[in-house]
């Protein structure tokens, strides 16, 4: 990355949100999976494996993956977060490979969140 | 040494020899006196020695002639003089005879055994040198540690860092490791050794092909991670800070991994593992070792079988 | 100021002073244990709390600084109840084995368990495990006597510069060990007895010798380097036994070396002279003094007789005192009339003196062991002064941790160059090439006040001079880089104070007055104040004989030189020598023997039979600096009394007496029936010479090639000074002779590997001088292509190898290293 | 501190700036002046809401009624619907456009509900690999302003008004800590952070530095232009590789995109950012020795003065902040200390991580603003005990704080009421404690971390400490004797006072807090040798209450020692011989037939289990 002004900051941070969010972005879904030590511990690894796999299987090109640090709530690690374009975020927990499968096919594809595995929807205070 | 010493001491003055025996008998020697050049002559001729220790000035046969004497007829056997304020000349003279080494008198028991130490090796064909690195461990990781102190040496505070890459490389902190850190990095050797010794992620013993840590955090105390403790000791046959003998693995205690929210936690090498069990643990080691793999079988059936039968 | 309150009492001290100096410069006692005024405060043993008002926590009063307005409370009942607790946690440990320790009657933690009482012993059990004592020749480390006050450590790598000692392990398994458990290997300069509180750390030498209360203690000088520390020597029955420092007295201020420390053994060596001998059928024999002052004096008659006056020499000495050299020059003056006198100086001091004055106009130029701290920057060149003056290399070292740059040119690694900014790794024996190169640089730069400088004397020429001496030049003839030397005269034209330090003495012979004359150079082109060039005189006395006139120029017309008496033409016929060995300690000592040979008469006066004594026709026994009173003077110019500590040696007196009795045995009565008559002379004799007016001149000097290493004598060779050693005497010490006793062949590894030599091989090496054998020893502080020996010891006759001492040349040079197969 | 019935949190990020917000605000203040309720709402303006795209937005709160597109014209409506009338206003309400689905929402859940994210602001959110999420959330923004707009007294000021106290552990005021610093002059200053994160059952700075590295090294820019820094450090333990590896990479992008390092931002400012790897001690965490261990030394604590604002690094100047504290830094730039202080108490501002773990169902992470009770934490947040569990208390601070027993779990989470308690809010480590626990054991566990950490320099710790443990280990051995509890007071105080650091000087709190609320346990091992928890071994037996006992077997299954004997449907046995005193019959029981027992008790056991169930319940 070259060296940034002042308002390169603006750019990049307008730029980012037209990239990567789904509504300007033009992607279907992205779905975060959250790496900090307890989810690598808790397996977020093999998880995140197993979507990579699914999505390059399915051929789909417009769901975005990403990582993230520790989601909090590490007793139900390994969490992921599906976002879907105009739908709040779901967070899964206590994740498998399996699962994250079958959310794949249910709730990325399908638009549809897999209840039995999701532990809340919506985004967190944050202010 | 296999067999002690035999070391005849020649003097004129019995309080020498005397004193001479009793430092040198401490030390395991086999030690013989004789009082001037002709008895020594006479007792050579009887017994065998390996060294001999004589005062060059002596009455009748002085030490010189006595040296003379050994080297042509028990050319084998190491001399060494005692003598007072040698003289360049006779020191000269001496060592043109084929002498080891002298001890200047009077002596301190602590010089004697040192003199007395290097000529048995002296005539064991040992030579007397200083370790070095290269003959402990291969050549590439001399080259490699002496990179790394190089490359670190300009950045104060430096120590700490080079102890951790040394310690990637060689994988433990012998002493002749950070003797090397030591010079490299103009630090005094106790220093080194004192910060090594102070922090607990430094070892000073060699480490197993896999470290497994045990967080000894409150989360993992409260969740019980001791039972996995008790069960990983039981198994392995080793402590907290030790390596099972045949160097597979070694245990480690660390203060809280960051990791509470899956307590009880192990790590083994970069892997975290949470929510242990004595018996997953065991599992999981089992990966890194088939004969534990086995023991661990073992165990579960006859849980089986004590299940069948309840 | 700061005003503050302490237990009531309203007292006034100078900011950032701390609660616990504070209380001390007003005389109240605050109980500590890890606390000692050259070092940074520690605030580990927590005995020195105390209660301010105000504050809810109590405050380590060692490293709290005042506030103004501060309430303290130095005992209250709330104090010494944690003291006492604090003192109960240390004593769990502390074995209560005082009946056998050494320290016991002198020992901090007693004193303080004594003012607190006896503790509850509540936790008897939970006591750590008997450790291993630490081994080492001098110092004793009983481990279970630490209480980890951590003293011993700091004042080891803070204050010494070495770090023998750390702490190993962490929390309450920690001791105090050398690294690894090993035997302790040091400076063995002792400090850490004194410091430590408690018996953990213990001379072995003074081991069950005597109960402290038993020793009677007496303040003197001591005997070695030009430092002139004051020792605190402890005897018992007449018996010297122990030997320490105290706070706040002397130059030295509470610092001793090993020497100092250990090192008076040596008047009880064997080889000490009880009786004079005089030579009959070719061996030394006793005689009486009436027998031997007669031989002596009718020798001289003769000499006198049949080649005048001027063929009489004698030679003074360092180790003696004030009053013992000015008898020798008064003898000579007075009772032979001749001005054949001089000194070991002459290699070294004497050679300072003469260029200052050349140079400054500058008589006596005493240094001030002070001057490092606070300077910008501090230059040593080709010098080893921690091992030469160990306690003015402390404060060198002080400077440095407190900021100052410190650049070290010389080709060994030593204490200074390890804890140096920069070390320029420099040819021997090229100062004076390396120093013109600065000078160019400068000038070149315009780095200097041109406009007054130029007006000068001698600008011109000198100017003209250095023009050989350009960067690229200077870094072919001495090794260092180009960008080192543009960087060193960078740094020294641009400091705001500086201080230029070397030694001359002929032990380390690869500098000559040369070098003297270029750094003289450099100061006045720098501006600075002389003060700024400080070149101690090397031993006790040194400063000390030159001032009482022992040299060829003290009286008109001038007399013979050392040079010329010992490697002159062989015009002397009889020589009269005080206290020096010339045979081991001067360079190129073939010549000297051959001198010595052709004399009619030798008289030998010395304490024990020297290497030089061997070849004497009378031997006369004089009492060491022990046995008698008298003055010394320090490298700094100031004037310390001896006092008679112990009683003479078998029939040994003093110099000054016994060459008082030769005057009257030879016929002349010089007056002086004691020792207060000779001081009282000086006194009126003896003035200070005034310096002329700050003269500054320059004098152009070129550097002389050294004799280098060649096909037939590969090896450079260097003689340096070995830390536990100070002149030929201190090798008589049985102590010190524990850590060294012999002139080791110092080589660095790979050389050593080339030529098969191991750590205490025999070798033979040999210069064009001369021969001879000496053990190895394998250093990684010796550079590749030299070795490095001593001439502390008589046997190892290093001075054979030796050139002899022409100025402006190296007196060491190139030799062949050879094993001896055994 | 002033109480509002609502705080209208308005979005001021960027996004919602440019679409209106500062407008919407005026009009917002406007409105609530006419209505006459300036006393009753307060309007805050707060960072990125993430909701750019439907901005301005605004988020009530404690209603957490969410309203997104406000215009000026709408907010007359707005506040009368929602404020006079007390009914959400429906029509800018954020509606979930999808169907209703059986998962529940945020607010729903206990654990999210209560907390309020500053210093986890981008948990979760941002891949913390990329620089540029991370600036897409107003990264960055506050340096920016602070290198350009700002003078070192702007920073110190605001920092200094928003109250933030450090939150290693002592809580002392950041602002203050910068402000020394800033006014000793020297050419050569440090900024550095401590991430030696060596409180067991912390791990708060560890995930921020995991999840959010740039904001750290944002807050230290700030600060290192506060105080007049040019080169920083940032201490990490051994133990956390993959923070290490994140940070490294986020100094490095921040590098290159002249973030960091020389002449940032084109504005002349150098600052130079190096991470540092502690290698395990506990006793590095303080902050003199954090330094010491920095210079390659032994990580000694250092007495004080002088302070590291004086005297710290390398004999320099030099801030040290704990990470969370730096990581607060930015949104306080951006938002201003009002918003800051918009949370919390008044002498305890902002929110607070705590890191929730031990014997409770929720275990994480949590961050919730300063104030709130112990309670809420523990039981809403923390989801409460384990099925048929009851908890005991809360061990808070590490091995420097102490245990709160469960009756005081009303009291709100602040630096001054959880230190008048005994122990200390510390890093925030949370480890709740229930009847399995024993106290004494815990008191011990900590005992063993302190003795263990001692740096072993200044005597009350390096001895005192050992002696604690001691004393500790004899009494959950059986080998207690009366007056033990009294001597262990006694030297606890003294060790307290003579102490040379925070370690040796908070050591003893773990034990001084447990024989304050729990002394009938230490009575319990000393006098009875029982340990009722049935953790001390040598204080514990088991035995089978026949009566309860269904014979189902579980117990004899999980027996690693072969102990217990019996026949399919009729009461067990345990044979004490054999009984290793593993207690995995008692967590297998389904039927709480099996009873901890003292250990050497010689009568009936039925009645002392009658005996002690009929105290249970006088009480």
């Amino acid at each position: 990355m070259p060296r940034l002004t002042i308002e390169d900051l603006q750019k990049i941070k307008e730029k980012h949100k037209s990239d990567f969010t789904l509504r300007e972005g033009g992607y279907r879904a992205k779905v975060t999976v959250h790496m900090g030590t307890c989810g690598i511990a808790a397996g977020a690894r093999a998880v995140m494996t197993a979507l990579m796999d699914e999505i390059s299987k399915a051929n789909v090109t417009d769901v975005i993956v990403t990582t993230s640090g520790c989601a909090g709530l590490c007793a139900r690690e390994p969490l992921a977060t599906v976002e879907i374009m105009n739908r709040p975020p779901v967070k899964y927990c206590d994740l498998s490979d399996e699962k994250i499968k079958e959310i794949f096919k249910e709730h990325i594809l399908g638009g549809n969140p897999v209840e039995k595995y999701a532990l809340v929807v919506g985004s967190e205070t944050t202010y | 040494m296999a067999e002690a010493a035999k070391i005849l001491v020649v003097d004129d003055e019995p309080v020498v020899i005397k004193s001479a025996e009793r430092v040198l008998r401490a030390e395991g020697y086999d030690v013989e006196g004789a009082l001037g050049g002709r008895e020594a002559i006479l007792k050579i001729e009887q017994n065998s020695y390996d060294l001999v220790f004589t005062d060059l000035k002596m009455p009748e046969v002085d030490g010189i002639t006595l040296i003379r004497w050994i080297k042509k007829s028990n050319p084998s056997i190491g001399i060494v003089i005692i003598t007072g304020y040698p003289s360049q000349d006779t020191i000269k003279e001496a060592l043109e005879l084929g002498i080891i080494d002298y001890v200047p008198k009077p002596f301190t028991p602590a010089v004697l055994v040192d003199v007395t130490k290097r000529a048995v090796e002296w005539t064991a064909g040992r030579k007397p040198e200083e370790k070095k690195i290269t003959e402990e461990f291969p050549p590439a990781m001399a080259a490699e540690l002496d990179r790394v102190i190089n490359d670190y040496k300009i950045k104060p505070g430096c120590l700490i860092p080079v102890l951790q890459r040394a310690q990637e490389i060689v994988g433990y902190l012998p002493p002749i490791v950070q003797k090397r850190i030591s010079k490299g990095l103009n630090i005094p050797q106790a220093e080194v050794h004192s910060v090594v010794s102070f922090y607990s992620f430094f070892t000073m013993k060699p480490r197993g092909d896999h470290n497994i840590r045990v967080c000894l955090g409150t989360a993992c105390y409260v969740k019980g991670i001791e039972t996995v403790l008790c069960k990983i000791r039981d198994t392995l046959k080793i402590d907290i800070g030790d390596t099972t003998e045949n160097r597979r693995f070694s245990l480690e205690g660390v203060r809280c991994l960051g990791a509470c929210g899956l307590a009880p936690v192990m790590v083994i090498d970069q892997d975290t593992y949470g929510a242990m069990t004595p018996k997953k643990a065991l599992g999981i080691i089992s990966r890194y070792d088939p004969a534990i793999a086995e023991a661990v079988l073992q165990e579960t059936v006859e849980e089986e079988i004590v299940e069948k039968e309840g | 100021m700061v005003e503050l309150t302490i237990n009531d009492k309203k007292i006034s001290v100078e900011e950032g002073t701390t609660i616990l100096k504070a209380a001390q410069m007003n005389g109240i006692k605050i109980p500590n244990l890890c606390y000692d005024k050259r070092l940074r405060p520690y605030g580990g043993c927590r005995l020195c709390v105390v209660e301010a008002k105000g504050q809810p926590r109590l405050l380590a009063s060692c490293s709290t600084p005042v506030a103004p307005g501060m309430i303290i409370e130095t005992d209250t009942p709330k104090l010494r109840k944690v003291r006492q607790t604090v003192l109960e946690l240390i004593l769990i440990h502390h074995p209560l084995d005082c009946p056998i320790c050494d320290k016991a009657g002198e020992c901090d933690l007693q004193d303080v368990s004594y003012d607190y009482g006896k503790p509850a012993g509540r936790f008897v059990r939970h006591r750590k495990e008997a450790l291993p004592d630490v081994r080492g020749p001098l110092v004793e480390l009983t481990a279970n006597r630490c209480i980890l006050c951590g003293k011993c450590v700091r004042i080891c790598a803070e204050h010494q510069g070495r770090g023998a000692l750390g702490f190993i392990g962490r929390g309450f398994s920690t001791v105090v060990q050398p690294a690894f458990g090993e035997i302790l290997q040091c400076d063995y300069c002792g400090q850490c007895i004194d410091i430590c509180p408690t018996g953990a750390l213990l001379s072995k030498p003074f081991k069950f010798r005597a109960r402290a209360w038993f020793l009677e203690e007496k303040d003197t000088i001591c005997p070695f380097c030009g430092c002139g520390c004051t020792l605190t020597l402890g005897i018992r029955e007449g018996k010297l036994l122990r030997s320490r420092a105290k706070e706040d007295i002397g130059q030295s201020n509470g610092n001793l070396c090993g020497r100092g420390r250990f090192g008076f053994d040596y008047i009880y060596s064997e080889n000490r002279l009880k009786t004079p001998m005089v030579r009959k059928n070719g061996e030394l024999v006793p005689a009486s003094w009436e027998e031997a002052l007669a031989y002596i004096s009718d020798g001289l008659k003769f000499v006198i007789s049949s080649y005048g006056k001027t063929s009489i020499g004698a030679i003074g000495s360092h180790r003696c005192t004030n009053e013992d050299n000015y008898m020798l020059g008064k003898f000579m003056l007075n009772v032979i009339g001749s001005n054949n006198i001089d000194s070991s100086a002459a290699f070294g001091y004497s050679k300072v003196q003469t260029i200052l004055d050349k140079a400054f106009g500058l008589k006596s130029h005493p240094i001030n062991m002070k001057s490092p701290l606070g300077k910008d920057v501090i230059l040593i060149i080709e010098s080893d002064i921690s091992i030469t003056h160990p306690v003015f290399g402390l404060n060198i070292l002080q400077a440095k941790r407190e900021g100052s740059q410190l650049i070290v040119a010389d080709f060994k690694e030593t204490k200074l160059t390890r804890h140096s900014t920069s070390h320029l790794k420099m040819r021997q024996g090229t100062s004076v090439a390396f120093l013109n190169g600065l000078m160019k640089i400068i000038i070149d730069k315009r780095l200097f006040n041109r406009e007054i400088v130029s007006k000068m004397t001698g600008f011109a020429e000198f100017e003209k001079n250095l023009d050989n001496y350009t960067p690229d030049k200077v870094s072919k003839i001495t090794g260092i880089s180009e960008k080192d030397i543009l960087s060193t005269a960078g740094i020294l034209a641009s400091a705001k104070s500086r201080m230029l330090s070397f030694t001359v003495g002929f032990a380390e012979n690869t500098k000559g007055a040369d070098t003297v004359l270029a750094a003289s150079n450099l100061i006045i082109l720098l501006g600075e104040d002389t003060d700024a060039l400080q070149i101690p005189a090397e031993y006790a006395n040194t400063y000390g004989l030159y001032t009482m006139g022992v040299r060829p120029d003290a009286a008109v017309p001038a007399g013979k030189d050392i040079f010329d008496m010992l490697y002159g033409s062989g015009s002397l016929h009889a020589l009269y020598i005080m206290g020096e060995d010339p045979v081991s300690a001067f360079p190129y000592n073939s010549k000297i023997i051959s001198t010595l040979k052709s004399l009619e008469l030798l008289v030998i006066q010395d304490i024990a039979l020297t290497e030089t004594a061997k070849f004497a026709h009378v031997v006369l026994p004089a009492s060491s600096w022990a046995e008698k009173d008298g003055t010394f003077i320090n490298a700094e110019g100031v004037a310390q009394k001896l006092q008679k500590i112990v009683d003479p040696t078998g029939q040994s007196m003093p110099d000054w007496q016994i060459l008082r009795n030769l005057s009257l045995s030879f016929g002349a009565d010089i007056g002086m029936r004691s020792i207060k008559d000779v001081s009282d002379e000086i006194g009126k004799a003896v003035r200070e010479e005034q310096n002329t007016s700050d003269r500054r001149v320059f004098h152009p000097v070129s550097h002389l090639p050294v004799e280098e290493p060649d096909a037939d004598y590969p090896m450079a060779f260097v003689t340096r000074d070995v830390l536990q050693h100070s002149g030929t005497m201190s090798t008589r010490s049985k102590a010190l002779d524990l850590v060294v006793s012999e002139a080791f062949l110092e080589i660095n590894e790979d050389d050593a590997g080339k030529l098969g030599i191991y750590d205490n091989s025999h070798v033979k090496v040999s210069s064009r001088r001369g021969t001879v054998y000496l053990k190895a020893k394998i250093s990684d502080s010796v550079p590749s292509g030299r070795v490095f020996t001593s001439v502390h010891f008589p046997h190892g006759r290093v001075n054979a190898l030796t050139n002899p001492p022409e100025n402006g040349t190296a007196a060491t040079g190139a030799v062949k290293v050879e094993v001896v197969k055994g | 501190m002033e109480k509002f019935r609502a705080n209208l949190m308005l979005c001021a990020g960027t996004g919602c700036v440019a679409s209106g917000t500062k407008k919407v605000k005026d009009a917002l203040i406007e409105e609530i002046k006419k209505r006459g309720l300036e006393e009753e709402l307060k309007v805050v303006l707060t960072g990125c809401n993430g909701y750019c795209a439907e901005g301005p937005v605004m988020s009530v709160y404690p209603d957490e009624i969410f309203y997104q597109r406000l215009t000026v014209e709408e907010i007359p409506k707005l506040v009368e619907e929602h404020f006079l009338k007390g009914r959400p206003y429906q029509k800018l309400m954020f509606t979930e456009p999808e169907k209703k689905t059986a998962i529940p929402l945020m607010k729903e859940i206990p654990f999210f509900k209560h907390q309020v994210l500053r210093v986890l602001r981008n948990k979760g959110l941002i891949d913390p690999e990329k620089i540029e999420e991370y600036i897409s959330r107003d990264g960055y923004q506050a340096e920016a302003r602070a290198l350009t707009q700002m003078t070192s007294e702007d920073i110190i000021k605001v920092v200094k008004d928003s109250g933030l106290r450090g939150r290693g552990g002592a809580g002392f005021p950041t602002g203050l800590k910068w402000e020394f610093a800033s006014k000793v002059k020297s050419e050569v200053k440090f900024m550095l952070c401590n991430g030696d994160e060596g409180d067991p059952g912390a791990f708060m700075d560890r995930s921020v530095m995991e999840a959010d590295p740039h904001s750290v090294i944002e807050g230290m820019v700030i600060g290192a232009k506060a105080i007049g820094a040019h080169k920083g450090y940032i201490y990490v333990r051994a133990e956390y590789p993959l923070a290490v590896k994140r940070l490294q990479l986020a100094i490095d992008q921040a590098t290159e995109a002249g973030l960091l390092g020389k002449n940032i931002l084109d504005t002349g400012f150098d600052f130079e950012l190096e991470i540092y790897q502690g290698a395990g001690a506990f006793v590095c965490g303080e902050e003199t020795a954090l330094m010491r261990s920095l210079e390659g030394k032994r990580g000694m604590p250092r007495p004080r003065p002088p302070f590291p604002a004086h005297k710290g690094l390398w004999d320099k100047p030099s801030v040290l902040n704990n990470v969370e504290t730096l990581a607060q830094i930015s949104p306080i730039i951006i938002n201003g200390s009002d918003w800051y202080r918009s949370l919390g108490t008044e002498k305890s501002t902002g929110t607070k991580v705590f890191a929730l773990t031990g014997a409770i169902n929720n275990v994480g992470l949590v961050e919730v603003p300063m104030g709130i009770p112990l309670k809420t934490i523990i039981y809403d947040i923390g989801g409460g005990p384990k099925k048929g569990k009851k908890i005991k208390g809360v061990q808070l601070g590490g091995p420097s704080g102490g245990c709160i027993p469960e009756r005081l779990f009303d009291l709100p989470v602040t630096y001054e009421d959880i230190v008048a308690t005994g122990a200390i809010v510390g890093s925030g480590g949370m480890v709740v404690m229930d009847d399995n626990t024993c106290m004494v054991g815990m008191a011990k566990f900590f005992l063993e971390f302190t003795a263990d950490e001692s740096c072993g320099k200044c005597t009350p710790c390096r001895v005192g400490t050992k002696i604690l443990l001691d004393m500790l280990i004899d009494i959950t051995e059986g080998k207690g004797k009366e007056g033990d509890i009294e001597t262990l007071e006694d030297l606890g105080r003294d060790i307290i006072a003579a102490s040379l650091c925070g370690l040796g000087q908070t050591a003893p709190n773990p034990i001084l807090t447990t024989i304050r609320y729990f002394r009938e346990e230490f009575e319990s091992h000393i006098r009875d040798h029982w340990c009722k928890a049935g953790v001390c071994r040598a204080l514990t037996t088991f035995w089978i209450d026949e009566k309860m006992c269904k014979g189902c077997g579980a117990c004899l299954r999980g027996c690693p020692s072969k102990a217990i004997v019996g026949e399919k449907k009729k009461p067990h046995k345990i044979i004490q011989e054999l009984c290793v005193r593993c207690r995995s019959c008692y967590e297998a029981c389904k039927f709480k037939s099996i009873k901890i027992m003292p250990a050497k008790y010689e009568g009936e056991p039925s009645e002392l289990v009658g005996a002690a169930e009929a105290v249970k319940e006088e009480a």
